[in-house]
């Protein structure tokens, strides 16, 4: 059925009674020519794409859980390509077109937004890397503008530059990034895959790989064995959970990020803050609740919840930039489970065994990534050879000493 | 003015009447009321309006899990949105107005938005508004923004302090009902260290709005007398308005007191609110239940309330909701409240029961049938009953009690893994699952519903946390009728009827989820925004539960169990942050000269906390740019100090020193000899460099390590790490110094003349030579370190003295150098000497950077292990084309050289694919009289002399310049050897 | 003899007081500090040279409040030795020679800022401040903890309304606004 | 979070630094054939695992010990907490 508001209209004279599930419920067939593990936003995207753009066939995803149930469901909604290394800047701003005509191409409204973000400038250093981003987001056709302090002043006038502990010395804006409805990304991709024929299904844990000499041959599931052509895996957090099944042993390490949102408010922020000195981040949603975020917790988790210290650590950050809005209530936390990867950039590649393919250690810049990486995993199924946008996420980068690491710190995954 | 609805008792005190106002309007109430109480006292029903659709709403609680009755509290910087009239304490000159509407609360123009309720059901913006495309974020969009949210911030700056405090006890009690109150009296009399807090600002909890008894005393009376007892208790901490809002890992809480939440205006130096941190060895949970409504049509207009709330509104503050009340239940508790109203004198139209065997009354109709539409547009005035015989009799009433059971309050059971367990018997959740460490459930929170059941639970639960042994002591009497309920959800048939009443989702909302697919609980939620409102669905989750468990064909538990994430109620976003906001977000270190620099009118500028000197304004110099350029041309034409004590400082001691140093750095330092310095570079085992200094060795087994001032606890953890986990038996001892030590750069031609003024030892050039370092004193005696090194590419030295001497030492330093015109300089010209020199710092160690990088690829010792060394061989590190540290200057000499500006060929694609490399420093170079730019270029160290072009698009500068030798001023050195 | 005049770490000339209601917390500049690490298989030969100097061996989280030295254990076979200012600015060197090579020795005179806190309210103003369990400590324990982001020691003193807080001495006047502010919200 | 320490008793996670798997205590040996390959996996692959991790934390706010926590990922129980410098020997490190 495709939605419209003609659609919606015409339902609601008769009852809404011709409403259809937004995807179906299939019994998993004995073998599939491709097989996504991970019904989450880059598993059901990959999905999508696979079936759309590469004329696959005979594709299921297995979720072992509900779809969207994992961190497309719980992070912050945040999409942008404001990134400094040639290994991901086109990569992202990829992405970030593909964001552009998504709602279109999969006739669902994700309610994408380009409201902007902006990151905050403290000190001199941070202008001059600032400025280094910037340009390379210009030179690789993304958008960039440097912002006066004034300027800034204008569009969040209540932002603390009186009484600043670190001065804002101004900030990088990208006009193109915003947010998404997060929710409806899983959505929108599951219910388009699932009207191109791929089968949706829920509640289908693999439980192991049937590899034979070098080869994968399928999957053991918790509702039976699904042979399979080829087997993709993209379950970001459970990355490291689930390799182990083939004996791999990966450059990632699984952390907790909370993410916070406040009760419902009259809107007061247009676009998305980041404040670099501290550790915060914040926008609001079109329900009205300001959505934000810090830093990971730090130590490995799996568990979906955090603790004290970084809820007090982002709210400190909060209150150093908007000392307004510390009369606005925090209404709920909770956490998701990042693959950390060694240099903060991810991995979109074969492995070692045939027919077994990866996706994952998108650290938190996993959501933004979502069309890309499904775009990307897709290209490299069906053609076996890395799309151009992601030919530097290789599993070999760390042995080979060819690091992709936006931060500069290192193999150390929490500082990511 | 009359408060219509006051009734006689309670426990507010009528000597004490407060005045507030409400949308403008005037009232009184009496101390002891909150607002909604004494709102409904004055006969005001109306007190706000639903999300979506702009019903009209009034309160449905009397805590706080409240949806409805919502209200922007206070006026200017301390307005508060969305704050529940049920638990705000009602104090005298309180300002309160309704939120969510467009024009007054009685006319709201966003009420429009429920004649077209039929279009907006859930999920339908997911299907709409994509057409065209530019109109969501141009029209769609900013009209649905418009009408986002509740209440509104006054965007000032918030005037209040909080506070944050930590405490330490054996147990703590959560909630002070029976069951906590008989919890803290049992672990209390045994000694233990116990906490008590509650969210009410009364402790009693329900025995607060009950009438019946415990022992001899009304329940209200024995909850003070235990309280009383309590107080006396010096091992027991009383925390009234506190909120506990999360059970978090290993026994930490979060709770929330509410110092002054209850004033007008908090006084002077006190904070508002305060964060505990509390570390707890056990906790008791006695959290009580929340009563459910009942889900029928129409079941949202001002005057329908929980039976529970009309309960406690007539026995605690002594207002009856209305004068003609009913109550709709499924269970004996409804018939309760109609008993307590009744016997308060209020006029009870019936009690409709949807059992046939309901308990008969002499006071009152009972009713066996539903409740099956309502009426009335600001507020109830009839509600349709249909009885069993299938005949609606129409009730004339302004208030209808809904009794659907009660939910223990299970919320903070699930903050780690618990997982709530299905209780037939009482048709609702009770604790399951693994609960935060050591906690343990009582009372109705355990799904323990009669009052002595509570008394008899909060006992049983304090002695087992603590282990007390011997026989339960004999407890009071008390009320133990058992739960008696047939559990129904809703009305046959209805379709718009509430379940979620601040977010407008209904029993047809459901549905259509259900219809659509949307049926594990995770999708409900998020489809149909069910239970994600600011009770976070504490009034709404169990009946869309249990209608999505009919659609589907299953039991409620196979749906699914709600989760509670933290806060328990939303917490300020000002209390969690405590006192870290503005100037004391993050501390601020200063330096021994400080106050010296302060009164030269020094510029500061934060570095790793510490307030350095960015430069020295002078008399009639406009731009900083004087300033600094007059700092570098005095330093490199006669002397200059600099304030240096922010770099870190690492005393290494013991036999294997050496051998230690030799694994840190990457180049040798097992042959430095003893009196000299040796610069070093410290790579990551990635064989990235991690930072760079000097290390002096003061004696064979101690050196003195120094460190960038931003990187000083980084490299110090680092060496522990080294030492401890990989070296574990080398003899080093490591201690930071940093702060112990004052020390200033003294740099130029005449420093040595300068210093011999102040060192008592010869530092002449054959005496001290570069890179000389020992331990020496000064003005005849104080102990000192003097170092021969220098940042400037000058004649220079670093000395260093006990950081209590330090201003002394800046001002004799500024004394004996007046002949020479000493000149202090700031981090600013520091920068541009450096630069001049090629000297790398942060901008350069950048986090990507290796020793190949910096030019220092032959540093790297091939003789020696050390962190880093193999790593830095692999082949991507050592690629032909690997970028190098180089110089840039301008062609044409008036030219800028941005930081951050890219390099390109100069004939060539100026995009990213073609990116030959990128400035990391520059400045104005005072000596050469342009600018100039340290930058890393691909394969750098050959194409020296090259022209290429400098582009930065963002700040639209696109220049010629060529590459040239980092080294700008004296390259052989000569300078920092005479 | 030298002329150089020594600062307070809040910058004055004389040490600072402040009075509250039931709090007085005042700046102590008499105390001269160095840290003592005992070397690699020296552990023992340096708890004895301690012994002798302090009567005891300071034990972990706890300290030895002797006279005119005194001392606390900072750490594994490192400690943190105290003496007025006044009879010991050279105490560094005077433990040298004590500990010879069975210590490392470093001076740590300049490094700190030390604060007495006393009266009635201490406790609670304890509570207000960091998560040291302050009720249950007793004359002589030790903790390292955190007081607005501040590496700190707080010490229970003998008499039963009196902590020692060591704090960082460059960020004296962060943690003096600290104590300040926490004191006037318990006033 | 509260760790358990060897010598000074529980403390809040909060005045420690986590740095990561206890297994980079077993730094490979540098002249090994191996070695690029073996410091690769030393410092880039991790088991990862959903249960209990061998993790070091620096008590960066305490008493600058390293230790070598026992704690399980997905419940955040901690059994058992040990001196690094102990646990490094106990492997047979030394100079």
């Amino acid at each position: 059925m495709r939605y419209s508001g003609f659609q919606v209209i015409k339902q609601a004279l008769s009852g809404h009674k011709g409403w259809t599930p937004a995807w179906r419920d299939p019994e998993p067939q004995p073998h599939y020519d491709i097989i996504i593990i991970g019904g989450g936003g880059h598993g059901l995207a990959t999905a999508y794409y696979l079936a759309k753009e590469f004329g696959g066939k005979r594709i299921a995803v297995l979720e072992k859980g509900w779809i969207g149930g994992g961190n497309v469901g719980r992070n912050t909604t945040i999409i942008r390509s404001n990134y400094l290394l040639d290994g991901n800047e086109p990569f992202y701003e990829f992405s970030l077109k593909l964001w552009e005509g998504l709602e279109q191409d999969f006739n669902y409204n994700a309610m994408i937004s380009q409201r902007g973000i902006l990151n905050l400038i403290h000190t001199d250093a941070q202008r001059d890397a600032f400025i280094r981003r910037g340009n390379a987001m210009l030179l690789n056709g993304a958008d960039a503008e440097m912002l006066t302090t004034a300027q800034i002043k204008k569009r969040y006038p209540y932002l603390n530059t009186e009484d600043a502990r670190f001065p804002i010395k101004g900030g990088l804006a990208q006009h193109r990034g915003g947010t998404v409805r997060h929710d409806a990304v899983a959505w929108g991709y599951a219910r388009g895959a699932d009207s191109r024929g791929v089968d949706i299904i829920q509640n289908c844990e693999v439980t192991g790989f049937k590899i034979e000499n070098g080869t994968v041959l399928g999957v053991e599931t918790s509702r039976g064995f699904i042979g399979a052509g080829k087997v993709g895996c993209a379950v970001a957090g459970s990355s490291s959970r689930l390799m182990s099944k083939a004996n791999m042993r990966l450059p990632m390490e699984s952390h907790v990020l909370q993410a916070f949102v406040s009760e419902g408010l009259k809107p007061v922020m247009a676009g998305v803050v980041t404040f670099g000195a501290g550790h915060f981040y914040c926008s609001q949603s079109d329900k009205g609740g300001l959505v934000f975020g810090g830093d990971l917790d730090g130590y490995n988790s799996y568990a979906q919840r955090g603790n004290l210290p970084v809820l007090e650590d982002v709210c400190e950050g909060g209150m150093a930039i908007f000392p307004a809005f510390g009369r606005a209530r925090l209404l709920r936390m909770w956490g998701g489970v990042m693959d950390m990867s060694m240099d903060g950039s991810p991995i979109i590649d074969k492995t070692h065994i045939d027919g077994l393919y990866f996706n994952g250690g998108w650290c938190y810049g996993g959501f933004k990534a979502t069309p890309a990486s499904g775009f990307c995993f897709a290209h490299l199924l069906a053609k076996d050879a890395p799309h151009p946008f992601a030919t530097d996420y290789r599993f070999d980068r760390f042995e080979k000493g060819r690091m992709i690491d936006e931060k500069g710190v290192g193999n150390q995954p929490n500082l990511h | 003015m009359t408060q219509k609805n006051r009734l006689d008792g309670g426990q507010i005190d009528t000597a004490i009447p407060m005045n507030f106002k409400f949308d403008g309007k005037s009232y009184i109430g009496y101390q002891g009321d909150t607002l909604a109480s004494a709102l409904l006292a004055n006969g005001v029903r109306l007190m706000g309006r639903s999300f979506k659709y702009h019903r009209p709403r009034g309160v449905l609680s009397a805590g706080s899990e409240e949806p409805n009755a919502l209200v922007q509290l206070r006026s200017g910087a301390r307005q508060e949105p969305n704050t529940r009239a049920t638990t705000t304490e009602l104090f005298d000159g309180l300002v309160a107005k309704s939120q969510n509407r467009l024009g007054s609360l009685r006319f709201d123009a966003m009420a429009i938005n429920d004649r077209f309720s039929n279009f907006l059901t859930a999920g339908f913006y997911y299907k709409t508004f994509m057409w065209p495309k530019a109109f969501w974020e141009k029209v769609y969009e900013p009209i649905i923004r418009k009408a986002a949210g509740l209440g509104s911030l006054s965007l000032l700056d918030d005037p209040d302090v909080y506070d944050k405090g930590f405490l330490h006890c054996d147990l703590l009690v959560i909630g002070a009902g029976p069951a906590g109150l008989m919890a803290a009296l049992t672990a209390g009399r045994s000694g233990a260290n116990v906490i008590l807090a509650d969210e009410d600002f009364t402790f009693g909890g329900r025995l607060n709005s009950e009438t019946f008894g415990i022992g001899d005393d009304a329940g209200a009376v024995w909850a003070a007398g235990a309280v009383a007892e309590l107080a006396s208790l010096p091992n027991v901490r009383l925390m009234v308005r506190t909120t506990v809002i999360g059970a978090f890992d290993h026994g930490i809480y979060g709770a929330v007191e509410r110092v002054s939440d209850h004033v007008a205006v908090p006084d002077a130096g006190k904070p508002r609110q305060i964060l505990w941190r509390i570390y707890t060895q056990r906790t008791v949970l006695a959290a009580g239940a929340i009563e459910r409504p009942i889900a029928f049509e129409n079941n949202d207009r001002p005057g329908i309330m929980l039976g529970s709330a009309i309960r406690t509104y007539a026995n605690r503050y002594g207002v009856a909701a209305d004068k003609r009340i009913a109550i709709f239940t499924n269970n004996d508790d409804g018939h309760r409240t109609a008993a307590d109203l009744h016997a308060k004198g209020v006029k009870i139209a019936a009690v409709v029961d949807v059992r046939a065997d309901a308990p008969r009354s002499m006071d009152f109709e009972v009713l066996h049938g539903q409740v099956v539409d309502t009426k009335g547009r600001l507020g109830l005035t009839f509600a349709d009953v249909k009885l069993a015989d299938g005949t609606i009799r129409t009730l004339d009433i302004g208030a209808l009690g809904m009794s659907g059971g009660w939910n223990p309050n299970v919320h903070m059971t699930c903050h780690q893994r618990g997982r709530p367990t299905w209780n037939a018997d009482l048709a609702a959740f009770v604790p399951g699952g693994t609960l935060p460490d050591g906690m343990i459930v009582a009372g109705a929170a355990n799904g323990d519903m009669s009052t002595a059941g509570a008394l008899r639970g909060g006992a049983q639960a304090a002695r087992a946390a603590l282990g007390l042994k011997g026989r339960l002591p004999k407890l009071p009497a008390a009320e133990d009728a058992p739960v008696n309920l047939t559990p129904f959800w809703y009305v046959e048939g209805c379709s718009r009827a509430w379940l979620d009443q601040q977010n407008d989702v209904t029993v047809k909302d459901v549905k259509l989820s259900h219809q659509e697919g949307f049926r594990s609980v995770e999708h409900l939620k998020r489809y149909t925004t069910l239970g994600m409102a600011t009770d976070q669905g504490k009034t709404s989750n169990m009946g869309g539960l249990a209608i999505m468990a009919e659609l589907a064909g299953k039991t409620i538990p196979q749906v699914g169990t709600t989760i509670f994430r933290p806060p328990y109620t939303p917490t300020a976003i000002g209390v969690l942050a405590g006192r870290h906001r503005g100037q004391d977000f993050h501390p601020k270190r200063l330096t021994p000269s400080h106050t010296w620099a302060a009164e030269q009118g020094a510029v500061f500028v934060e570095v790793g906390n510490w307030m350095r000197a960015q430069w020295f304004p002078k008399e009639g110099e406009s731009h900083w740019r004087e300033s600094v350029d007059r700092e570098v041309l005095a330093t490199r034409g006669s002397v200059g100090v600099c304030d240096v004590t922010t770099l870190g400082k690492i005393d290494v001691q013991g036999v294997d020193s050496a051998d230690f140093l030799n694994k840190i750095y990457c180049n040798g330092f097992a042959k430095l000899a003893v009196g000299k310095v040796r610069y070093g570079l410290m790579l990551r085992e990635d064989g990235i460099a991690l930072d760079d200094g000097t290390a002096g060795r003061l004696a064979e087994d101690h050196f003195v390590v120094t460190t960038t001032t931003a990187n000083a606890l980084p490299v110090y953890r680092h060496m522990e790490f080294v030492r401890q986990c990989l070296f574990p038996d080398m003899d080093v001892q490591l201690i930071s110094t940093t702060e112990a030590w004052a020390q200033y750069a003294v740099a130029g031609p005449n420093s040595r003349k300068l210093l011999e003024k102040i060192v008592d030892q010869d530092i002449s050039n054959d005496a001290f030579p570069f890179m000389a370092c020992a331990n020496i004193t000064i003005c005849g005696g104080l102990r000192a370190r003097l170092f021969r090194i220098s940042f400037s590419g000058e004649l220079a030295f670093e000395i260093a003295v006990p950081t209590a001497y330090g201003d002394a030492l800046m001002r004799k330093i500024m004394e004996a150098g007046a002949e020479f015109d000493v000149t202090p300089y700031g981090t600013e010209a520091l920068g541009v000497m450096r630069m001049e020199k090629g000297h790398a710092t942060g901008n350069e160690l950048n986090g990507t950077t290796s020793a190949l990088n910096l030019g220092m690829g032959r540093m790297v010792s091939t003789a020696k292990d050390s962190i880093g060394s193999v790593l830095s061989r692999r082949d991507g590190m050592n690629a032909a084309d690997a970028l190098m540290q180089v110089g840039i200057k301008p062609l044409d000499l008036g030219d800028p050289v941005p930081a951050g500006a890219h390099l390109m060929n100069a004939d060539g694609p100026v995009d990213a694919a073609h990116d030959q490399g990128y400035v990391t420093s520059a400045c104005y170079s005072p000596n050469l009289g342009h600018a100039i730019g340290l930058a890393f270029i691909k394969d750098g160290s050959n194409r020296i002399g090259e022209k290429m072009r400098l582009v930065s698009p963002l700040t639209g500068v696109d220049v010629a310049v060529e590459i040239v030798s980092a080294h700008f001023i004296d390259p052989k050195g000569e300078r920092l050897r005479a | 003899m030298h002329d150089l005049q020594t600062i307070t770490a809040l910058g004055g000339a004389t040490p600072r007081v402040d009075v509250f209601n039931h709090i007085t917390i005042t700046e102590n500049d008499g105390v001269a500090l160095a840290s003592v690490a005992a070397r690699l298989g020296r552990e023992a030969a340096c708890r004895k040279v301690l012994k002798k100097l302090l009567g005891a061996v300071p034990e972990t989280g706890r300290a030895v409040l002797h006279d005119p030295e005194a001392g606390f254990c900072m750490g594994p076979d490192q400690w943190m030795l105290g003496a007025p200012r006044v009879s010991h600015e050279l105490i560094a060197d005077q433990l040298k020679t004590l500990f010879g090579d069975n210590a490392s020795v470093t001076e740590q005179s300049g490094a700190w800022v030390c604060f007495d806190i006393t009266g009635a309210a201490m406790r609670d103003m304890c509570e207000r401040l960091c998560a040291v369990p302050i009720r249950q400590m007793v004359a002589g324990d030790v903790r390292r903890t955190v007081i607005h982001q501040l590496g700190c020691f707080v010490i229970r003193r003998t008499a039963d309304d009196h902590v020692r807080i060591f704090g960082p001495r460059a960020s004296a006047a962060t943690l003096h606004h600290a104590l300040m502010t926490a004191a006037a919200s318990i006033a | 979070m509260i760790i358990d320490h060897p010598l000074l008793g529980p403390r809040d996670s909060s005045e420690f630094t986590y740095l990561g798997d206890a297994k980079l205590i077993e730094r490979p040996d540098p002249d090994a054939e191996t070695a690029t390959r073996d410091f690769y996996e030393y410092a880039y692959l991790r088991d990862n695992p959903a249960g209990w991790h061998e993790e070091l934390w620096f008590h960066e706010a305490g008493d600058r010990s390293w230790l070598v926590v026992t704690r399980n990922t997905l419940t955040h129980e901690i059994s058992k907490v040990e001196m690094a410098r102990d646990v490094a020997r106990g492997k047979g490190r030394s100079k």
